[in-house]
């Protein structure tokens, strides 16, 4: 069932993704984002990260995404744009690069499942057993207050330097 | 016999020096003065060009200090040579004074050599020299560049007497080029002529293809003998070197180049006629008595090279009998009376180089001293003529050219000195008994009939034939000379006769001291059988075999190697008789000729240098332009040299290598640019190459 | 005398003043008046130049190679070490500079009118780049200081030029740059060979000297040391930059850049590339192509010169043909090539410098250097005629004046060996006179036709002090070169022993002699810097 | 399943990639940036099931990360609409060479 | 002093300089809203703010050279306390103080937000600290960001220039894109080798333990990330374009102290993790520096402006930089911190002098607008050449001893092709720092060119540095030593986990 689920989710996922790329309107691609950022929630949930799942649906999903559309409604920008997707040989080679890229990557990724690293390594159950534990979000949330306290008060400056970046730029006048 | 003690030899050379210094300070003066002048005069607007008239203590000065020099020489020189003389010097008295060239390698000595060749070129130096700077004083009177001409006269005379007694070869060297140094600045001495300027370029840039070979002589002498002085070549040469080696040939062809480009000698003669824009005494001095011939003296000094090279020799006696044929053509059509005895220089050193060639090492040295006598006076009278031709022209301002004989005739009415004195030497030169040339020509047309030198028998027989036809040639163009120039009527013109005048006592006296050692100059060396023969004069000639025996030391060893592998000299001449009978024969020919020309010359009407056009018929032709060796060289050599040096530059080094150079900075400019070209400045672009990259390096890690 | 110098313990500072007495006087011309700042830099030279004769006694041709040697910690972890010290050949080297940047100065002073003090200032760094090239034991210092001498001719060929300067002054400066930067790549490959070999890392020549490398790595090295002195000689076919720059350059550059810069590069064969690479650089191959550039530069650039309208040019171009006689004399490498080089490099100073002068002078009189603009001189400047043909009469080897020696001995020397290319050579006698004489009679000869040369002033004072030493050693030289050649025979013996012997380890110490004790006492402090 | 995920997540990391190269409108290639971000942690999430929970917190740093970076690259974006009236990348062409 | 890593309180005390900047940063921030109500003068307000700034680096650099004197106990985290870090510390506090100190006129002219300008400068720096001294990715990837964001803020933060803007969006993404490759390299290698901390990423894989294929497929997006940052041919081309279209000030601090922090971290994550992989990537590093050296330098030859010029030369000197990274030695890595400070002087004081000739503002950049620069600011023309000298890589300056310690690193390593690209690519680059300085001193100036403006604080700070490189040119073992420590360290670290064998 999970099998099944993940793939089902792997497929809106990547069509979501081609939607993303082929989709000319600026809103239908950031429709098709929000359908493969849900898609990925749900092989979160399915890789037992229900956790970041949630994170991913409403932060993610949800936040970035109406950011994303608040930009193109404030720029005006929510029509067809004919040109706006490449075509011919720029596109061409691009696809063949990438396309290249992927099947390289794909290529190494493939080969994972046979690798003994993964054989003495807890697997699933280790992260069953870390939940069990903490619980869900205890299980993400105490390493960050303890091992990760650094970055993630680096997150808090990252979030500053947004912060600052982002009024200083966006604001009027100047 | 006393051992022989040089006196004071330094000093010889070094009073000229001292002169050269002085009067060349004095020169400085005048020239810094005269260019004030000339400043001020163009600041004026007066465009007078030419120094202008020195003060006379200006004057003055030079005239004591140039000759006193010389003079002061002459006397030590015949100081020592007395004292040589009643020595019965064997060995070479070498003085050293100072280490010139000391590195590891080699090791040259500022040493002089006195010996008896040397002093016998001394004497001829300081002597003739002394003589031609009396002259001088008359000659250049009017000169503005007075001082700067025995400035350089006195350096001349300070290299050739370190030329000769130099104790090494790089010593010679020395002198050689310095020598050709005052020759270039003398014959440039009026360097506002262009044409003269470049002869004495000429002269030094073909002195330099001759000074060439020198070195490289000596360079062959130091790696085969390990020594550049002459104790060290001459006594290792008979020992290192083989008889008839390609060592040997080969080092004395290479000093045969240098001979032949400081004595004239074909092909290098091309620079001695032009070499009489200078100064006639200058002519007289250098391009007659002295430098000239120390081509001659590099092969005496050197004659145990020679002889052991026989190819060498011979090849040194070919050249110079085929210089003496050639330019005794020349000067048979040439109207320039300097020219005429350019040529004849040309050719008389031809004799020498016969001679010395031929192995007949003092008939050579012989020849060099009474040439001195007889063509120096030659070339003095000559001075005396130009002089007063000069003079004439100048006063009416006429624009003849004051050297050419077509524009003189007569002239013995108004210079009886110059005409007797130089009639004497003509007589001399034609080879006349009894005066100086008659002995030493005919010892050495003699020698070259009679040397059979390392199987070149049948060669010296064709160079002794040659030397016959030369030696009449000879008689032909000096008797033209003096008949066009003294006999007839004067062609000068009316007016500018009665300005034609004797020269001054100053320069009439060493005119005549001239012609009586061309008188009597061949009484140094008259061979034995010719004393007791009726050209003995009835037993009158002093002095049998004096310079034959003077010069035994130096010529011995050569002499001995020579007759150990050559054996003697034939006895007979090629066509038989003996020597008296053909000394007899030659002055007979000579007479006859004299004679015959003079009848020839005086009937033919000469016209004016401006009313006669150019010579007709081919052999006259071809002769009065002098072959045509001159435009031949300037096409051979010259041209294709200036053509080969633009190429190097303009398409070599502009065009192939500065060009490549730049083209080096375009190419990586436009390297530059066309990398440029895929900033574009597309943001997707960039991304594409990101991309890319990234592929290419997980490819590389991956792959 | 030498015992003034001793009491005034010479040895101990002579060469560290030598170096830094200029750099002091810049700051001097820095700081005074535009006006002033000329006395500034001549007496400054001047005083660098009397400073220097001393050096003259105190250096001992019998004792050590190497003398008045120092040395201290530089660049401690690299072990590089500020060492300084002379031996025969950098005597003379230095003699010539020092003597030639005063001269330069002085003949300055009519033609820089224009930021003066910048441009003393950096005639004086340039001499201290050049005295330090000619001192160094230390590779690495001889490096900085031969690329240090880059900047200030750059400045004052670009800034002080003629029309051209700056493609001059930038060409100049990359094509010398490219060379050594290559040599740099060397350096520091025999650098870490010698460090392979065990032992501290050290830039001292003699630490380096006998470093075993295997004959392809001393061609490689000898390429890339030999392209960098190549250029500066400069060896045929890179001598393009020459005549650029030093047409271009204003007087005194162009006499510094003749007169001693073009020695840095025939020095660094005879301090480096033979030493170091004995077997690359007496290989039959690279022997061969160095002769036959020697040669063709020789005829080649005398040909060029004979043709070129710019007077300046044609000395530049004499100057290429004139440094292939050191070419050949060095890589015959016999004691006579060597000590005849050398000799040409001094005599080559002389004269090339007083021509550049000469020439100069002519330039401020008349603004022009095309010959066919001249004509007829020696009547209104006989003075400066005199000079100059006594410059060229040396530039073309007259026996008496110093190039004849030169020439003599480094033809003699190739010729013991190389008979056929040294006849070649030879024949530069003749080429020399080709593009001289014509050049000589064309400015001084010929009629005085044009009113502008007729009003052209003869030497002044000024000018006659500068070229009366010049004029006087060319003489002196010629007549009695043998002090001169005295003093750098040892060196130029254990040169040749040492090459000749392939870098046998007998002919070595006798090298290495005189850096020994240096070495022993300066060793230990940079043995403790490097281990932490 | 990490196979697969990790398969999916290279897919949807090059098809990102791939958008970034054809699209001009810069906010739609900041999308495609934010599709290989996601990418990158479906990878993090995946291997977090054997790895560890750390995994999961790289994920929770990233989408920090990534929403600063919208917050600035949408600054951004809104500044340079005010000069050029456009957010098609190609045109952003003043600089280049 | 030593200090137990293990106490989150001593781990306080290592990331002082960062916490005191920070902090520092927001004190700016808010002092500058209160001098923003005080309506003071534009450049006084830049003056203080800038002051305050400055105060804050001060205050970071004595508690980094305070933490010269400490000594670390115990496993560390994932900060580390290092000589390295604190070495590349020192290059980034001078690269920030220097950029602060050259760019008060242009701030104030130019009526930039000093306050946010100078508190985005500090976070910046905030970033490159921790990425100098972290061992943890991902602790390195949010320095990282941290950096960059700032970086892209600044680049776009003349919002009243259209070039600033498209600098600003060019950077955005093209950084961003990078990013995602780095991340996802991240993920990668995590996957392969189980951990993101450097010292076990290199354990795992010198004992074969992990997987590989997906360290190597990691261990190349990482690359290609720093790459990207470091601006290393083919992942440059963003680099022209931004240090050209960024405010003057802010391509400054990229070109020297961004820089600077990349390749420390650069190093870093390749030598400290990836040493046993030298064989695989070393030869990816060779051709990216070979590339860099000559793409960088041909390109600048065309280049006639001159910021533009010194955009690639930054390209070509990143290029040397990579020779260091591919000789990847204790002697490589050494010259590398040695160079990024030399270079961070000499290209500080460069662009301090352009931001003077271009009146601190984005105009007369042309090569052409310098001349008789030297004739009307001779001081200033001085200082200029001595800076391009530097850059060139003259005897007499830093910059001279940095190429030669490099390539020192390179032979170490028997790079000698490398080497010689160096070299002759130097050669290049000769080229056109010649070029601008025969404008300056060679070219008169045209009529009417206005005179420079140079305060003389500015002036005094281009003094400073031009002091500072040639004594570094004369005198630089001491700072010679200090690289060595502080690569030693790094290296030492190195060998504790096993690697000794691969240190050649």
């Amino acid at each position: 069932m999970p099998e099944i689920l993940f793939y089902v989710f792997a497929g809106t996922a990547v069509g979501g993704a081609v939607g993303v790329v082929l989709q000319r309107n600026p809103v239908g691609s950031l429709l098709f984002m929000v359908g493969t950022l849900a898609s990925i929630a749900g092989i979160f949930v399915l890789l037992e990260a229900q956790f970041l799942a949630a994170i991913q649906l409403m932060v993610y999903a949800g936040a970035i995404m109406v950011l994303f559309l608040f930009v193109i409604m404030l720029l005006n920008l929510g029509h067809d744009y004919r040109a706006d997707l490449k075509r011919g040989l720029g596109a061409f080679l691009a696809f063949a690069v990438t396309g290249a890229l992927g099947g390289l990557l794909v290529g190494q990724l493939g080969g994972v499942g046979e690798n003994p690293l993964y054989e003495y390594l807890p697997g699933p159950g280790e992260l069953d057993r870390v939940f069990a534990a903490d619980g869900i979000v205890g299980a993400i949330a105490r390493p960050l207050f303890t091992d990760y306290v650094v970055p993630f008060e680096l997150v808090g400056i990252l979030l500053l330097v947004a912060l600052i970046g982002a009024v200083a730029l966006a604001k009027k006048g100047g | 016999m006393t051992e022989f003690h040089p006196l004071l030899p330094g000093l010889i050379p070094l009073l000229p020096l001292l002169g050269f210094l002085g009067n060349g300070m004095l020169a400085l003066v005048a020239g810094v003065r005269g260019a004030a002048e000339l400043r001020a005069g163009a600041g004026a607007g007066k465009e007078k060009l030419g120094e202008l008239a020195p003060p006379p203590w200006m004057r003055g000065l030079p005239s004591w200090i140039g000759p006193g020099a010389i003079g002061a020489a002459f006397l030590l020189t015949l100081m020592n040579f007395v004292g040589m003389a009643r020595s019965g010097l064997e060995a070479p008295a070498i003085v050293r004074y100072w280490d010139w060239i000391s590195t590891g390698g080699i090791r040259i000595e500022a040493a002089l050599q006195l010996d008896q060749l040397s002093m016998i070129m001394m004497l001829v130096i300081t002597g003739v020299g002394l003589l031609i700077h009396v002259f001088s004083v008359g000659y250049m009177r009017e000169d503005p560049g007075y001082a700067r001409y025995f400035a350089y006269l006195n350096l001349f005379v300070f290299f050739m007497l370190v030329l000769v007694m130099g104790a090494s070869f790089p010593l010679m060297f020395v002198g050689w080029e310095g020598v050709g140094l005052c020759s270039y600045l003398l014959i440039g001495f009026w360097f506002e002529d262009r044409e003269k300027a470049d002869a004495g370029k000429k002269a030094f840039i073909v002195n330099r293809i001759g000074d060439f070979g020198f070195l490289v002589a000596i360079f062959l002498l130091f790696t085969s003998l390990g020594a550049v002085d002459y104790a060290g070549v001459f006594g290792a040469a008979p020992e290192l070197l083989a008889y008839g080696g390609s060592t040997a040939t080969a080092i004395t062809l290479f000093l045969l180049i240098g001979a032949a480009g400081k004595s004239a000698q074909i092909p290098l003669y091309v620079w001695l006629p032009d070499a009489m824009a200078g100064p006639t005494p200058v002519s007289a001095l250098i391009h007659a008595a002295t430098m000239v011939t120390a081509g001659v003296y590099l092969v005496v000094r050197a004659s145990v090279l020679f002889a052991l090279a026989p190819a060498g020799s011979a090849t040194v006696a070919a050249i110079g009998a085929a210089t003496a044929l050639f330019a005794a053509t020349i000067a048979l059509q040439q109207y320039d009376i300097k020219k005429v005895l350019a040529y004849s220089t040309v050719s008389q050193l031809g004799f020498m180089f016969m001679g010395v060639g031929a192995g007949a090492y003092v008939a050579g040295v012989f020849h060099l001293v009474t040439h001195a006598f007889f063509k120096g006076l030659l070339f003095l009278g000559a001075g005396a003529v130009i002089h007063s031709m000069h003079h004439a022209l100048h006063a009416t301002h006429k624009d003849w050219d004051a050297q050419d004989m077509r524009n003189m005739g007569g002239l013995r009415h108004k210079m009886p000195v110059t005409w007797v004195t130089m009639g004497i030497a003509t007589l001399a030169i034609a080879g006349i008994w009894p005066f100086a040339g008659f002995f030493s020509k005919d010892e050495i047309v003699w020698y070259a009939g009679a040397a059979r030198t390392g199987g070149y028998g049948a060669l010296f027989t064709a160079l002794w034939g040659v030397a016959l036809v030369a030696a009449v040639l000879t008689a032909i163009y000096m008797t033209r000379l003096m008949v066009m120039t003294f006999y007839g009527s004067n062609r000068t013109g009316e007016r500018e006769a009665e300005h034609l005048h004797e020269a001054p006592l100053v320069m009439t006296i060493p005119l005549s001291i001239l012609a009586v050692l061309s008188l009597f100059g061949g009484w140094l060396n008259v061979p034995a059988s010719l004393q007791e023969s009726v050209f003995g004069g009835f037993g009158l000639l002093p002095m049998s075999d004096w310079l034959e025996r003077w010069l035994e030391p130096v010529t011995e060893l050569a002499q001995e190697i020579h007759l150990s592998h050559a054996g003697g000299y034939a006895t007979a001449s090629p066509l038989g008789g003996g020597a008296v009978l053909w000394a007899g024969i030659a002055t007979g020919v000579a007479l006859v000729t004299v004679g015959l020309t003079f009848r020839s010359v005086s009937k033919r009407g000469i016209r004016p240098a401006s009313e006669s056009g150019a010579p007709v018929g081919v052999v006259r032709g071809l002769l009065y332009h002098k072959w045509y060796v001159d435009e031949l060289y300037d096409r051979v050599f010259v041209r294709p040299l200036l053509g080969a040096s633009r190429i190097a530059w303009r398409w070599v080094d502009q065009i192939l290598i500065d060009g490549s150079v730049n083209a080096v900075g375009s190419v990586f400019k436009a390297l530059g640019w066309f990398g440029s070209l895929f900033q574009t400045g597309q943001v997707t672009t960039y991304a594409f190459v990101l991309t890319l990259g990234a592929l290419a390096v997980l490819g590389a890690l991956l792959l | 005398m030498t015992a003034l110098l001793d009491a005034v313990g010479y040895d101990a500072w002579a060469l560290h003043a030598l170096v830094w007495v200029p750099v002091l006087g810049a700051i001097a011309v820095v700081l005074s008046s535009e006006e002033r700042s000329k006395n500034v830099a001549f007496w400054c030279s001047a005083g660098v130049f009397v400073l220097s004769l001393g050096l003259w006694w105190a250096f001992d041709s019998a004792g050590p190679l190497f003398q008045l040697a120092t040395r201290t910690v530089w660049i401690a972890p690299w072990g590089v070490s500020y060492a300084l010290g002379i031996d025969g050949i950098s005597l003379m080297m230095v003699l010539l500079t020092t003597l030639t940047l005063p001269l330069a100065i002085l003949g300055s002073f009519q033609y820089i009118r224009e930021r003066r003090r910048a441009f003393y200032a950096l005639m004086l760094l340039l001499e201290t780049a050049i005295v330090g090239v000619f001192v160094a034991m230390d590779l690495f210092l001889f490096y900085v200081f031969f690329e240090l001498t880059l900047i200030p001719m750059y400045f004052i060929v670009g800034v002080w030029g003629g029309e051209r300067r700056i493609y001059a002054a930038v060409k100049f400066f990359l094509f010398t740059a490219l060379g050594s930067l290559l040599m740099l790549v060397g350096i520091l490959y025999l650098y870490f060979r010698a460090r392979a070999g065990g032992g501290a890392p050290s830039f001292y020549i003699l630490d380096l000297l006998g470093t075993p490398l295997t004959i392809a790595e001393q061609l490689w090295l000898f390429a890339a040391f030999a392209l960098a002195f190549a250029i500066k000689v400069p060896i045929f076919p890179l001598h393009t930059w020459l005549p650029d720059a030093h047409v271009e350059a204003p007087t005194p550059g162009s006499v510094v850049l003749a007169a001693v810069l073009l020695k840095m590069g025939t020095y660094g064969f005879l301090r480096f590339v033979l030493p170091f690479f004995p077997e690359a650089a007496s290989h039959p191959t690279v022997v061969a192509w160095m002769l036959a550039l020697g040669v063709i530069g020789i005829v080649y650039a005398a040909w060029v010169a004979a043709v070129q309208p710019d007077a300046k040019k044609l000395v530049a171009y004499s100057s290429v043909a004139h440094m292939g006689f050191v070419v050949i004399g060095t890589f015959a490498l016999t004691v006579n090539g060597l000590q005849g080089g050398l000799m040409v490099m001094l005599s080559h100073g002389l004269s090339t410098g007083a021509l550049f002068l000469l020439i100069g002078m002519l330039y401020e009189r008349r603004h022009t250097r095309l010959i066919s603009d001249f004509g007829g001189l020696a009547r209104v400047a006989p003075l400066l005629a005199t000079a100059f043909v006594v410059a060229a009469l040396t530039s073309i080897g007259v026996p008496g004046t110093s190039g004849f020696i030169g020439e003599f001995l480094s033809i003699l020397g190739t010729f013991e060996r190389y008979p056929v290319t040294a006849v070649v050579a030879t024949s530069g006698v003749i080429f020399a006179a080709y593009y001289m004489l014509p050049m000589v009679q064309r400015i001084f000869f010929n009629r005085l036709d044009r009113a502008e040369n007729q009003r052209v002033n003869d030497l002044s004072g000024r000018e006659a002090v500068i070229l009366a030493p010049l004029v006087a050693l060319m003489i002196i030289l010629g007549a009695y070169p043998t002090p001169v050649l005295s003093r750098m025979e040892p060196a130029v013996r254990a040169i040749v022993e040492y090459v000749g012997s392939d870098g046998e380890a007998g002919a070595l110490a006798e090298l290495a002699r005189g850096g020994a004790e240096v070495r022993a006492a300066a060793i230990a402090p940079i043995a403790r810097a490097r281990t932490p | 399943m990490l196979t697969e995920a990790l398969v999916l997540s290279a897919i949807l990391f090059v098809i990102g990639t791939f958008g970034v190269l054809v699209r001009r409108n810069a906010i739609i290639v900041f999308l495609c940036i934010e599709l290989q971000v996601n990418a990158v942690n479906v990878s993090f999430v995946a291997l977090s099931r054997y790895l560890g929970i750390d995994g999961q917190l790289f994920v929770f740093f990233v989408m920090t990360v990534a929403a600063a970076e919208n917050a600035v690259g949408l600054a951004i974006i809104i500044s340079i609409f005010r000069h050029y009236q456009t957010v098609d990348v190609d045109n952003f062409n003043l600089l280049k060479w | 002093m030593t200090l137990q890593l293990a106490s989150s309180a001593n781990l306080a005390l290592v990331l002082l300089p960062e916490i005191v900047l920070s902090v520092a940063a927001m004190v700016v921030l808010l002092a500058s809203v209160r001098i923003q109500k005080a309506e003071a003068d534009a450049t006084d307000r830049a003056r203080s703010l800038g002051g305050l700034a400055l105060a804050g680096l001060l205050a970071a650099a004595v508690a980094n050279g305070w933490l010269h004197w400490v000594s670390p106990e115990g496993e560390p985290g994932m900060i580390t306390l290092d000589a390295f870090g604190l070495f590349a510390n020192w290059v980034f506090l001078l690269g920030a103080a220097l950029t602060i100190l050259v760019s008060f006129p242009y701030v104030a002219r130019q009526g930039l937000q000093p306050g946010e300008f100078y508190a985005l400068i500090l976070l910046a720096t905030v970033g490159m600290m921790i990425m100098a001294g972290t061992t943890n990715l991902i602790l390195l990837f949010l320095a990282l960001e941290t950096m960059s964001i700032a970086a892209y803020v600044l680049t776009a933060f003349h919002r009243g220039e259209r070039k600033s803007a498209e600098a600003g969006i060019k950077y955005f993404i093209l950084g961003a894109f990078s990013s995602a490759f780095l991340l996802y390299g991240i993920a990668l290698v995590w996957g392969g080798a189980g951990t993101v901390d450097l010292r076990e990423i290199a354990a795992t894989v010198e004992a074969g333990a992990g997987f590989n294929g997906l360290v190597l497929a990691g261990m190349g997006l990482l690359g290609v990330g720093f790459a990207f940052k470091v601006g290393a041919a083919p992942f440059h081309m963003w680099t022209p374009d931004v240090y050209e279209g960024a405010p003057s000030p802010s391509t400054a601090f990229m070109a020297a102290a961004v820089k600077a922090a990349s390749f420390a971290a650069f190093l870093r994550v390749f030598t400290e993790a990836f040493s046993s992989l030298y064989e695989s990537w070393y030869p990816v590093v060779w051709w990216m520096a070979a590339l860099t050296m000559v793409v960088a330098n041909l390109i600048a030859l065309t280049q006639s402006n001159v910021k533009r010029m010194l955009a690639y030369s930054s390209l070509a000197h990143g290029g040397y930089l990579l020779v260091g990274v591919a000789s990847a030695n204790e002697i490589a890595t050494a010259s590398i911190l040695f160079y990024l400070l030399v270079y961070t002087i000499m290209t500080l004081g460069a662009f301090g002098v352009l931001m003077i000739v271009s009146e601190h503002g984005e105009s007369r950049f042309q090569v052409e607008d310098y001349a008789g620069f030297g004739a009307s600011q001779p001081l200033l023309g001085v200082l200029f050449t001595i800076f391009l000298l530097s850059l060139a890589g003259f005897p007499g300056t830093g910059g001279f001893m940095g190429k030669i310690f490099l390539l020192q690193g390179a032979a170490e390593s028997h790079l000698w092709t490398l080497a010689v690209i160096l070299a002759l690519t130097t050669v290049v680059s000769y080229y056109y720092y010649l070029r601008v300085a025969w404008y300056v001193w060679m070219r008169p100036a045209p009529a009417g060119a206005l005179a420079a403006w140079a305060p003389v604080s500015v002036t005094a700070v281009l003094m400073g540095c031009a002091g500072v490189l040639i004594f570094l040119g004369i005198f630089p073992s001491g700072l010679l030593n200090g690289a060595l420590t502080a690569a030693h360290g790094l290296w030492l670290r190195g060998l504790d986990a096993g690697l000794s064998g691969l240190v050649r």
